[in-house]
């Protein structure tokens, strides 16, 4: 059964691990998948580039770190030298301009501003991780956006709902129209 | 013997180690290691029923009983 | 209280009389003032768990009628911390030595002292570790000949008093085994607190202490304690500062005890909440 | 939904099957990558009446565990490496005094300080042989988070059943990945709940005495049983007894009660045994890699390599494993280790000369690339 | 006493800066107060030996360019001991945080303030276990919020001074990170103490402490030391008793140094004999 | 008289020992039975100028003895099985350090507080296995007394030889019981002193390079080469480096470095081995009755018995003990324990089932009608 | 600007992590973030020499040189 | 090679071990013999019999705990109900017959009062462990007087050598008288 392979890299504050958290929990618990998520950390105790992997499957997943990457996502320019190698050849990857200047890559790159739009849309960039959530959604259809609002109302303090939806609503947008 | 009072030295010789620390505190001198290194009541007329004997007895061997009146 | 007469065999296990102590070793006239302090306060057998270490001194637990363990050198406090705090209705007592709690178990002694949980810790101070056979403890002092310290000791010993109330300990006090009934009282109003509570007990160790530090019989070593104790705060101290004070030097009721802050500030707290 | 399906990290799922399994007690000290049991923990039991505390340190933490179960809870510690050394006089005195208990380890790079953040498979002989003298001991691993719970609900169960402290062998890995877990209603899975005397109160308790049914029931400090606990050699009552008999008996018991009951204590799975050639013998996170290599060899080459997975590694299954590996041409350990469990292996089978060992110690998962190269050299032939 | 420019690169081991502590971490600040006194005194590198434990703070060792040990969790006072016992002409030097030194590492501690070897111990104090992810620690004191106390600690914490001081240390000091130039002249005088000197220097951790507590960001955390500390003895402490006070505590030159104690009391002592 | 005989028991032995091979310094905490080589140290070495220091627990002693190593001093700790647990993880900081020192462990009986004033060999898979993490260690036994003196100085030569922590591995017995000792003159047995580097003061010192020689020249604290100790993963300078390359080699460098030297570290002694039909394999306190037993068997029935005794128990000297088995009918190992160093020896022999047990797990000596019981069970005649 | 005195503001750029902390306690408020969170002397004039900001500096990224006269 | 073995029994205080270590050292340092001391203690950590071992042989020895006694020397009651079942059938029994009252034994059976005698002709008790010593080399010829008197000069302070010595010839006197 194929898998599905994403890599995020990220700094530390910027929730990249929310981010494919929720992806993973849409496609388990709501989709009926399977999904491992899980992080590196640099050498460094503090700062530096975050890895966080999602796996996503119909059937089995063993290995639990992505060795090619179907989608390669960088938020940071750190990560995105140290890591970008992971894209499987002709795969798919996103980055945010503001930060990432991407190389020459076998790859389809997608530079889409997505904290300029928060920023620009919303207004509070704390929901920067679910505007990525949305953008992958957007451009690859990996989950039902239900699915994400879902994991969105059971996980989130209610009172934060309606921001995270409309995150995710603006990310699916940006997402759908680089598609 | 305080007046009025009857002391009994109940002394458990399985349990007393002859440590003289009974005999060597007694004010009265009321007591004495015997031969067998084992404390006993040698004047127990002199007691006064102060019960130092059996607070400081590290092997719980003296009980001091006393019964008031005659 | 009990107004019952006090019966020694209601708190033993008769069986392992007589003790394995030396004569005169001073660890059975603490168990005494122990048991007395129990009888005066009319605990039930079933409500007592003492729990000790390892070493002469922590023998008692084997000889006691409670709910008794025996635990590993050093970790009689932290065993007892757990037993207290997953059953706080249980009145929990832990004698050991001066080793036990001072050196190995030191960091435990501390911490128990500062959590304020609701335990009485008997130091049965003798100054030395006599079950090994008679190295010296953080307790011997400068100059005390012990089997590692053939030429004196060269460290100072703690001041258990100074020690306890530097961790923030709410009930400190010291006795001898000389001062037998002042031991029981002393014993009694540590149960009694609510918080934890040290009671230092200079005991003797005739076997180890005595022989190598020429200090006489157990008589003789109970007599020094006499000669050089005095009521704290004493007019004494003045002529003679090195005379030891015995005394309640800290009991301080409006501490929080670790239970009832534990069951306060978390599980109610929590449960309000949820 | 009628299932609870949860996707969590294997921390969660730790948490949840010691909630599961009706812990009340958790003393720790934090130590990465162990700590988030704790910090759980220490928001969950308080919900349910129990008890968090953290202590001064493992040694501690470790005593303090041991303290609450004989006043009657069930009772966890969490650690790792450098923790699980320091716990190891401890433990021993709960294999001693027979204490239920159960010590997650969390397994990170070592020795001595190490990779805190990396995993390893390197204390799986320290988890049997760690404490001083004649002792025996269980502990389990898991490779996927349902099986972490599963296998922390057992371990409870196991430590009840057979009074004995458990040890929970997770590592870094599993703990810090997220996947689904489906947590089972009340009852699906067995709770094992203490095994209490029925001894009326005020008549002779011996808590060291073995019943009929080949358990020896407890009683809790403060029910009324007033009995004695020492790390001494003791007799049935629990009081000191150094003579020869006793203390041949003892050990005989306390080695015994656990080794001779090795097939019944045994968890493992098997993967496409039935047919298999080649077998894989992992544990842990390892079989995770174990697993992908099994279905590529099987898939791509039709050669016929089956995974067995120890889930209790200790005590170890001496006639599972020499059974299963039988009909293999080779056996494969795979281990994140210098060679630990491989011993092992070699020790059991007929013939220790088929016995392969695959392995990785840079404080990476092993890969299922690993494993193939092990088995290309086998086989030959490769994917 | 040096009169050259303090120069840090005389004193780091430049490859590894930027350290790796978090912006606005205090430990950084320590570090500098501790690298100005060294310089003051003019020692050499080679006559310094720098040994800590684990924990953020503990990193500092391998920041430094002496005789460094970055030894195991509570453990860096023992093998420190070891280290100046066996070479008594190298200044040893402490630097550790207050989990390392009072959790897994009180019973060291109180051990070496009570042997009083000359041995300077530098508590970087941030009330958190920084490096596991901001758990409590013994100096979190109650209420505050930790990863393993999400409804707020429930046990009191230490007070340093009291414990060292209680556990019979010679020297004992505290001042905080905002004071940085008094923090650098009391790790001085510690140094030059003939003794177990003891400073606890109230640090910050933004990332676990500050965040979880809301005391804000780094310049905030160090205003709050300004604001709820005073000189020892200050007028203020009437009106407000929960200031903190800074200030050295304890300076006593008369008790007898450890290793000088072994010297004399025991090795000179048997070889006159001999 | 020309040489300096005594008649002492083993602590002295092993103070001798030390005291031959230039022991300098002592930390430790009293424990029976190993109190006496603290006791005698405490008196001995500052007659030379050494250190002796009583510390507050194993954990200091252990850390304390590491501090003084690191500033250039030879030294040892001295412990019994729960002080053995507990120096576990600084037995394993010295092993990643490469911090020489020997620590001697005077087996009692155990598990737990156990029996401390009798003998067993309950700790020998724990020397081995009982840190955390990947590492090897060099662990060392006696049977008499002479050899305690020896192998104690062998056990100093080896720390300082290999950079690594070694352990004695004696018993109550062994330690006890009192035998005459021949006490070299100096020079007779070889003292191999600290490696220490010839990189001028000022040079870049590497202080984990390995030379030319396989050696790793050290240098001490205040010797001028400034460096730096670390527990966790390192580099060659000693500076923190977790990248998976460096890992990889050095976990790889802690534990090949010994159990790759196995047949140059080995000490053993073979007696009556040359045509033995039966052998017997046992270390320490065991071999004495294994003599007997031997002796008995050849004398009186003519059946070819023989012992080899193997005074290094770790590494295991795999090799040595294939081959000294290789022709034998019949092999038993004799030890006081549930069976430790025999899954060593029929992990290596060629055909295990030929690998007997014969043990005393109650914590007297065993004796040599012990194991005649087994010579006659495997023999079918007794003596 | 102290009299007679000139003072260089020596910043570590590599090694300021902008944790603000030189800014906020500056009492001359000569200290900024710049764009990149990194400490600059914004108005070097109104230096005092003080030497808080390097002091306090976690990160040992600011060394204030003080030259006498001119 | 034959081995010669004798059993000792006490109370604490009464300096069996030093009896047994100077004629185990006498055998060895003077006498080129081979010898094993080794000693047991009762269950109880203080007080109780104490019981020292020693096997003196021309050959070799290994088993270190005498296993049948030529000789058994008891010096208190409770060790010698504990231990003299030790003794070889026919083997030499030597009791105090101020402490031990011995039973029926195949073995012979010798009382000597070296108690009393010491307390008699020297005075000292603390000399009683070495005129044991003496008493036994009397009987048995164990080792040779000046073996054991190099001993005592060995290892005693000076200032006891006159009284040690005198306590040796006091048993050797008994012994001989009694063997
Ligand atoms: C871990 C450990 N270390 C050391 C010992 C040995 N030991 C047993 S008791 C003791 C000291 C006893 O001294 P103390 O606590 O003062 O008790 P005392 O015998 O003097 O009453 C020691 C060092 C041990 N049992 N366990
Ligand atoms: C034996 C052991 N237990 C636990 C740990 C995990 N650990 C590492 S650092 C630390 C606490 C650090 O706190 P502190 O000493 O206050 O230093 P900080 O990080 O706050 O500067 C802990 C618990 C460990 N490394 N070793
Ligand atoms: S104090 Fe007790 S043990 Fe000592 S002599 Fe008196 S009765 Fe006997
Ligand atoms: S009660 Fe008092 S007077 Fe009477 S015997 Fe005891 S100590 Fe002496
Ligand atoms: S050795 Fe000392 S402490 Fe132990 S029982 Fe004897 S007198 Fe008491
Ligand atoms: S976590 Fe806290 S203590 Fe650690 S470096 Fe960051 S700020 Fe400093
Ligand atoms: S204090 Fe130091 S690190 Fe912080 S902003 Fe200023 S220069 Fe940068
Ligand atoms: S020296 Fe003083 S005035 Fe000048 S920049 Fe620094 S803090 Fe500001
Ligand atoms: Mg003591
Ligand atoms: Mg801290």
């Amino acid at each position: 059964m194929e898998s599905t392979g994403i890599v995020f890299t990220a700094s530390g504050g910027q929730g990249v691990i929310t981010t494919a958290i929720i992806l993973a929990r849409a496609a388990t618990i709501f989709e009926g998948k399977n999904a491992i998520q899980s992080q590196s950390y640099g050498a460094a105790a503090r700062g530096g580039a975050t890895r966080a992997d999602i796996l996503i499957s119909e059937g089995n997943l063993y290995y639990p770190k992505v060795e090619k990457a179907d989608v390669f996502v960088a938020l940071m320019q750190e990560g995105y030298d140290k890591y970008a190698s992971v894209i499987k050849p002709g795969g798919l990857m996103i980055v945010d301009p503001r930060y990432v200047t991407p190389g020459n890559m076998n790859a389809k790159i997608v530079e889409l501003p997505m904290y300029d739009t928060v920023v620009k849309e919303i207004g509070k960039p704390i929901v920067y991780s679910v505007c990525v959530v949305g953008a992958l959604i957007g451009m690859t259809g990996i989950c039902k956006p239900e699915s994400a609002i879902s994991v969105i109302e059971d996980a989130m303090p209610p009172a934060f709902f309606d921001l995270n939806k409309k995150a995710l609503e603006v990310g699916i947008t940006l997402g759908k129209d680089a598609a | 013997m305080a007046k009025g009072k009857s002391v009994t030295h109940v002394i458990n010789r399985d349990w007393c180690k002859g440590c003289g620390i009974c005999v060597h505190f007694c004010p009265k001198q009321v007591l004495e290691l015997d031969s067998d290194e084992k404390a006993v009541a040698a004047r127990p007329e002199d007691c006064i029923g102060c019960k130092l004997c059996e607070l400081r007895c590290p092997d719980l061997a003296i009980q001091i009983l006393i019964e008031e009146g005659e | 209280m009990s107004d019952t007469q006090f019966d020694v065999n209601k708190y033993i296990r008769a069986q392992f009389f007589p003790q394995m102590w030396c004569p005169g070793c001073g660890h059975g006239t603490v168990m005494g003032a122990l048991l007395r302090a129990i009888h005066d306060l009319g605990l039930e057998n079933d409500d007592v768990s003492v729990v000790s270490g390892i070493g002469c001194s922590s023998r008692i637990s084997g000889y006691l009628d409670f709910n008794t363990a025996h635990t590993m050198h050093g970790r009689a406090l932290p065993t007892a911390t757990g037993i207290k705090l997953a059953n706080p209705n249980l009145k929990v007592i832990v004698p050991f030595g001066d080793g036990d709690s001072t050196a190995i178990g030191g960091n435990h002694f501390i911490h128990a002292c500062r959590r304020n949980i609701d335990i009485t810790a008997i130091v049965m101070n003798n100054r030395i570790y006599g079950m090994t056979g008679g190295q010296y403890s953080p307790m011997s002092g400068r100059g005390v000949k012990a089997s590692t310290a053939p030429y004196g000791v060269p460290d100072e010993s703690f001041d258990l008093v100074e020690l306890a109330k530097g961790a923030g300990a709410s009930f400190v006090a010291r006795t001898t085994v000389y001062h037998a009934k002042e031991a029981q009282n002393t014993i009694k109003k540590a149960i009694e607190h609510k918080g934890f509570s040290v009671v230092e007990i200079l005991s003797m160790c005739p076997t180890q202490f005595g022989r190598k530090n020429k200090a006489g019989e157990a008589p003789q070593m109970m007599e020094w304690y006499k000669d050089n104790t005095v009521p704290m705060g004493s007019k004494k101290l003045a002529d003679n500062p090195d005379l030891i004070q015995r005394g309640v030097f800290v009991d301080d009721n409006e501490r929080l005890e670790y239970c009832t802050a534990y069951q306060e500030l978390v599980i109610d707290k929590v449960m309000k909440k949820g | 939904m009628a299932e609870n399906i949860q996707f969590i990290p294997g921390s969660d799922a730790c948490i949840e099957g010691a909630l599961y399994a009706g812990c009340e007690f958790f003393a720790g000290y934090p130590i990465t990558p162990s700590s988030e049991v704790a910090e759980g923990l220490s928001k969950e039991l308080p919900k349910r009446g129990g008890k968090f505390i953290q202590m001064e340190d493992e040694i501690a933490s470790m005593a303090c565990v041991i303290g609450a179960s004989l006043a009657g809870k069930k009772s966890m510690t969490a650690t790792s490496g450098p923790g699980f050394s320091l716990k190891q006089e401890g433990i021993g005195y709960a294999c001693m005094t027979e204490t239920p208990c159960v010590i997650a380890n969390v397994q990170r790079g070592g020795p001595s300080t190490g990779n805190p953040t990396h995993v390893a498979q390197g204390d799986t002989m320290q988890a049997r042989w760690g404490a001083h003298g004649d002792h025996s001991i269980i502990a389990m691993t898991a490779s996927n988070l349902q099986d972490v719970f599963k296998m922390t609900v057992e371990a409870f169960n196991l430590a009840e059943t057979y009074r004995t402290p458990v040890v929970l062998m997770f590592d870094e890995a599993t703990q810090h990945l997220r996947e689904k877990v489906v947590i089972p209603e009340p009852g699906e899975i067995e709770v094992i709940d203490r095994i209490r005397t029925d001894i009326p109160v005020g008549e002779q308790y011996y808590p060291y005495l073995t019943d009929a049914n080949g358990q020896r029931p407890m009683s809790d400090f403060g029910a009324g049983h007033r009995f004695h606990v020492t790390g001494l050699h003791h007799n049935l009552l629990g009081f000191p007894d150094v003579s020869p008999e006793n203390v041949n008996e003892l050990i005989h018991h306390l080695v015994d009660k656990i080794d001779s009951k090795a097939n019944e204590i045994a968890r493992y799975k098997e993967y496409y045994m039935d047919d298999a050639d080649y077998v894989i013998v992992c544990y842990g996170t390892t079989t995770r890699s174990a697993l992908q290599a099994a279905e590529d060899y099987r898939n791509q080459l039709g050669i016929k390599v089956g995974v067995l997975e120890l889930q209790v590694v200790w005590p170890f299954a001496d006639e599972i494993v020499r059974e299963k590996c039988a009909n293999a041409k080779a056996v494969i350990v795979s281990e994140m280790n210098m060679g630990q469990i491989v011993r092992e292996v070699r020790r059991v089978v007929d013939q220790p000369e088929k016995v392969y060992f695959s392995n990785r110690v840079d404080n990476q998962i092993i890969k299922p690339a690993d494993i193939k190269a092990a088995l290309r050299m086998i086989t030959g032939k490769g994917v």
